[in-house]
């Protein structure tokens, strides 16, 4: 699998992304610069975690007008595989790839802490390494991570299965109104979704922090190895 | 607004009349405006060290792996496999009191550029923080907003926060201390420097453009000087971490290259101080020219853009025929680029502005003829021992209520708000040891970090304190495995001017200088704030307790051989170090019985590195399974701390050592370490040999802390109480 | 020209924010405010001396960038 | 009454936001953005319906917790 890692000015998780994918795929990751107007041909492109922009205006709304980003549209057009994870998954809703949009959290803190989440299906290239109803656990760290979409779209998601993580306690219990377990306040407990044909997910922890028992545990290593497995040429 | 400069004006410059004396005499000359801020501001405490420098120079500084030491923007050490870290703390006190978000964020970004100005990729963030009583609403929101401004700097550079250490006492409520810590990695032979070289080389200014942020905020208030100004200058700077994330990767990309002769960031009076410090120890002359410097106001003068304090700025001297290559770099992370002048053969900085000489000062004299003061000072008496201790609550309920106290009680609140694992090397977050751990990408280095100080101990005895602080870092490292390496430090004071502060400052510092020798843990960096005192209504001031924070480094070679402070299931618990029950000043005492007396527990510094050396050995034979130095709130509470970590608990003998219950369970004697191990009778044996006192304390196991009385405590229950202050505490 | 622009969270997003306003208010001593509702202003100066282009000017750089359309509205305001 | 609170930072303070909006605008293709500065709109639901009274409440709150007087200023507006 080449994979390739987009760096916008501001992305601060490209590094953990690179070890993660290097970790399965015994290769460095292409990085590309948000300016660059071509993609080389990859079989994953990886939006990383980060602060584009500062966050500022909205978190992802600036990094989703940059140049690179109309190459991706395209990529997305063509049935690429796109994992955009934290900042990633903001700049995802804010180009339209994925619906809704992510809210400041609802306690109105950043968070920076583990957090469990729910394997919500297991066919797809990004979750197939887990069982349907796994639970695991994951880092996140984010201030802007409360899933929010209308009610249409939201029933769009559920009804097509187009969930893919949810918040929820080490038995598996998801409940939106727990801020044990949904700590950002996401409607329907959601942390990660999918796009119609299963490409391209977003999701807001960081399973690439935790991908070494040195730090502390392999719980997201199956992502990662699940791609490579995947998607073979 | 054309003042004229006298010695009216130097004094509310903050010189003295000598001291102006001194300036007219090195100027041959009134100064104008500008040279006049010049010299106030390289002259101030913050520049200069004038009340402090006499005794800075009698801490240890040196050890074979330190390849810098004070002197430079950071102090640089050999980690092996051919890298260094560089590291530093600084404080940013007032600012924080001011405004607190801004304040704390803005301390954040001056440490790290600090640390990568020198040409290391930052690693890992520390702070330590002092706030007043908790009751205060005042406190409160200096809490929230240091701690949001904290994380939303940290969070947004992508380095990660992994420690620090937070204390209350109501003679920080009109003084919190933030001393912000930063630690970077570099190549050994990749080490940037300050000191200008090459006459005619250029001097160019990166990062964000200049405006009317802080002017003076360090020698006095605008106000003064033009009263309608007071809303056009703020003297509260406002960060912007992305452009410090775009700085780091810049600077980080231009150091790959070899255009640069010299760097320097511009910190505490910005372009004043960075260009007269790089051309000073350059030995040459520097000519800018403020016409070429980016602006982000209209109408600045010199005086102002001299003396502004904005955020994310760096100078440079760059090989002339690598300008261009630079450039490059910079117009691609689309950050401000600007040849603002060059180096001279003159001895002197030249500052022009619209055709005009605003400044033409002779560096030698500037930086040789710095005052430096031999203030008086008077030691304070040692206090009496304590007396009539009695226990007036069972040992459980005085366990509940120490671990629920605003001193001990989890800091999770806090560090929940700092991204932690960014950097993806994170090894140990905070909690999970006496010292955080983060590994060095590509090699098997890692790096254990930790920040201590005990300010009630110093209060009571400055030396004991001072080499208490140095000696609990020393431990915090050597629990975890690493071997220590050096020390940064963070000295806040009150007013040197007071006799009292004199003296406990430079008592302080003797403490300090002790036991980094004894522990061959030099001083590399640091930083001193004083003057940190309050008015009071009746005109009188408080200072601060004496706080020299420290902050410390060591190196462990095989990062794998960490270990963490979490009780490990069905282990014995081995107690390391010698238990007199010492109770003077001790958390106990403070939050028991609400007294605050007696004299800090004593140091010896011979035990400690006995004692320390030996656990070291242990952990890195990996005889041991997990390791927690004790420090406040002595041994239950540190054993409470165990079993909260990940649940595992464990059942108590009894003592039976001949000491006051409460002495031996809750008394801070230094130079302790509580250990599990598979093995305790051959961990003894060992200890007896090395001249090592040890002895079993129990067995771990089950989900309870059970009293040697039977008396049951589960891991729930210690964390509920142990996890409610911070939350309760700002929700309220 | 210059140009401010409004911009909200629509009617039925929640606002987190402008509830924990409503609540600091409600215990700092106001209990007359019954809500609360959190939004940001972006002020524009334009080189455009015409006040309908710089209007056109900026609905576009809101619709385009300054809001979310998802959960956001906005209005645009010449201000001269 | 409805009452906004508009906070903006003090002229001289460094907006981090606003240029780098601005910054993003230009890419995006409007040359025709001199500045831009951000602020903040606190919308109030009073239960007051004095407009006189209304507005004093509002400009107590924005004093005691909406602005951050040290690098912000403020400005109330009663909206009926
Ligand atoms: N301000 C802070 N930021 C991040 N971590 C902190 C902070 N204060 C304390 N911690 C962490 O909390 C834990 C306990 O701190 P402390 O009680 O000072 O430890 P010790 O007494 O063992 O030195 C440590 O892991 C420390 O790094
Ligand atoms: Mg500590």
């Amino acid at each position: 699998m080449k994979a390739a890692i987009v760096v916008f000015p501001g992305t601060n998780r490209e590094r953990d992304m690179a070890i993660a994918l290097r970790r399965v795929t015994g290769k460095a990751p292409v990085m590309l610069w948000h300016r660059d107007t071509e993609l080389p041909d990859v079989d994953l492109v990886v939006l990383p975690g980060g602060f584009s922009y500062g966050d500022y205006l909205r978190c992802g709304a600036m990094a989703a007008h940059s140049p690179i980003m109309s190459e991706i549209r395209a990529y997305a057009q063509k049935g690429g595989h796109i994992l955009g994870v934290c900042n990633g998954f903001q700049i995802l809703t804010e180009t339209g790839l994925l619906p809704g949009a992510l809210l400041r959290n609802a306690g109105l803190r950043f968070l920076s802490q583990d957090c469990t989440l729910r394997v919500e299906r297991n066919d797809t290239a990004f979750t197939h390494k887990w069982k349907k109803g796994d639970v695991f656990r994951t880092p996140m760290a984010h201030g802007d991570g409360n899933y929010t979409a209308d009610t249409r779209t939201l029933e769009q998601l559920e009804g097509e299965g187009l969930v893919a993580f949810r918040y929820a306690s080490a038995t598996g219990q998801a409940d939106e109104t727990d801020t044990l377990t949904n700590p950002n306040g996401s409607m329907n407990s959601i942390a990660g979704i999918l796009s119609q044909n299963t490409r391209i997910c977003g999701m807001m922890p960081h399973p690439e922090d935790l991908v070494d028992p040195l730090m502390g545990g392999e719980d997201g290593l199956p992502l990662f190895t699940g791609l490579v497995e995947a998607i073979v040429r | 607004m054309k003042k004229t400069v006298d010695e009216a004006l130097a004094q509310e410059f903050g010189l003295t009349s000598e001291e102006y004396a001194r300036v007219i005499d090195i100027m041959g000359r009134t100064p104008s405006l500008t040279e006049l801020g010049v010299f106030s501001v390289m002259w101030s405490e913050h520049c200069s060290y004038k009340s402090s420098r006499k005794w800075l120079r009698t801490l240890p500084t040196t050890a074979p792996w330190v390849i810098h030491g004070p002197g430079e923007n950071a102090g640089v050490v050999d980690i092996g496999e051919g890298y260094a870290a560089i590291f530093k703390m600084e404080s940013h006190n007032h600012p924080s009191f001011i405004e607190p978000y801004q304040g704390a964020a803005t301390g954040v970004g001056g440490i790290l550029r600090d640390v990568f100005t020198m040409g290391a990729r930052p690693v890992a963030n520390l702070n330590a923080l002092r706030f007043g009583s908790p009751e205060t609403p005042r406190t409160r929101q200096i809490i929230d907003g240091v701690v949001r401004g904290i994380g939303g700097y940290g969070n947004c550079v992508g380095v990660p926060t992994v420690g620090g250490e937070i204390n209350f006492h109501p003679a920080y409520d009109g003084n919190p201390l933030v001393n912000a810590m930063t630690v970077g990695i570099a190549r050994k032979d990749r080490i940037f420097l300050s000191a200008a070289a090459g006459i005619g080389n250029p001097v160019v200014y990166v990062g964000s453009r200049t405006g009317r942020d802080g002017i003076h905020g360090a020698t006095m208030s605008s106000a003064e000087f033009d009263e309608n100004a007071l809303a056009k200058r703020p003297t509260v700077q406002v960060g912007d971490p992305f452009i410090e994330k775009l700085l780091i990767e810049a600077c980080l990309e231009l150091m790959a290259t070899d255009a640069i002769v010299a760097i320097q960031d511009m910190g505490a009076a910005g372009l004043t101080s960075s260009s007269v410090e790089m051309a000073g120890k350059g030995g040459v002359g520097i000519d800018l020219n403020l016409d070429d410097v980016p602006q982000r106001e209209p109408g600045m003068t010199a005086y102002e853009m001299m003396l502004s304090e904005s955020q994310e700025r760096m100078l440079m001297v760059l090989k002339p025929e690598r300008t261009e290559v630079a450039r490059k770099i910079f117009e691609k992370w689309e950050l401000d680029f600007a040849i603002i002048g060059h180096l001279t053969d003159t001895g002197h900085i030249v500052v022009r502005h619209k055709g005009q000489v605003e400044a033409d000062i002779p560096l030698d004299p500037l930086a040789e003829q710095a005052p430096i003061y031999d203030r008086p000072a008077t030691r304070t008496a040692p206090p009496a021992p304590v007396a009539d201790i009695h226990a007036p609550l069972s040992l459980e309920d005085m366990l509940l209520k120490l671990v629920a106290s605003p001193d001990l009680a989890s800091r999770s609140w806090v560090w929940n708000q700092y991204d932690s694992t960014v950097g993806g090397q994170t090894v140990r977050r905070p909690g999970a040891a006496d010292a955080a751990i983060v590994k060095i990408e590509d090699t098997s280095l890692g790096l254990a970090l930790t920040t201590d100080c005990t300010p009630r101990y110093c209060q009571a005895d400055a030396k004991t304190g001072g080499a208490q602080a140095v000696a609990e870092a020393w431990r915090n490292i050597t629990a975890v495995g690493a071997r220590p390496l050096a020390v940064t430090d963070n000295l806040n004071f009150g007013n040197p001017e007071k006799p009292e502060i004199m003296g406990q400052f430079i008592a302080a510092i003797e403490g300090m200088g002790d036991a980094c020798r004894e522990l061959d843990f030099p001083v590399v960096s640091g930083n001193v704030s004083l003057y940190n005192e309050t008015r009071q209504p009746d005109g009188s001031t408080m200072s601060i307790l004496p706080t020299p924070a420290i902050g410390a480094l060591g190196v462990l070679e095989d990062v794998n051989k960490a270990i963490g402070l979490a009780m490990q299931d069905n282990a014995d618990i081995v107690l390391i170090g010698d238990t007199k029950g010492e109770l003077g000043q001790s958390v106990w005492l403070r939050e028991i019985l609400g007294r605050e007396e007696g004299a800090p527990p004593p140091v010896d510094l011979k035990t400690e590195r006995r004692n320390g050396d030996f656990v070291r050995q242990e952990i890195l034979a990996g005889h041991v399974l997990s390791c927690h130095d004790l420090a406040d709130g002595g041994i239950l509470v540190a054993l409470a701390e165990m079993v909260m970590a990940d649940g595992v608990g464990c059942t108590l003998e009894s003592p039976a050592s001949g000491i006051r219950p409460e002495a031996f369970w809750f008394g801070e004697d230094q130079a302790r370490y509580i250990v599990c191990v598979k093995n305790a009778p051959d961990l003894c044996a060992r200890a007896e040999k090395a001249g090592v006192p040890a002895r079993v304390l129990g067995r771990s196991g089950g989900s309870d802390l059970i009293l040697p009385s039977g008396v049951t405590i589960s891991a729930a229950r210690l964390r509920t109480a142990h996890d409610s202050f911070f939350p309760a505490l700002m929700a309220s | 020209m210059k140009v401010r622009v409004t911009v909200m969270l629509k009617e039925g997003v929640l606002d987190p924010q402008g509830k924990a306003i409503g609540h600091a208010l409600h215990t700092l001593g106001f209990p007359g405010v019954e809500a609360v509702r959190v939004g940001k202003i972006i002020d524009l100066d334009l080189k455009s001396t015409d006040a309908q282009a710089a209007r056109a000017e900026a609905e576009k750089m809101a619709s385009e960038l300054l809001a979310n359309l998802v959960i956001e509205d906005f209005t645009v305001e010449v201000l001269g």
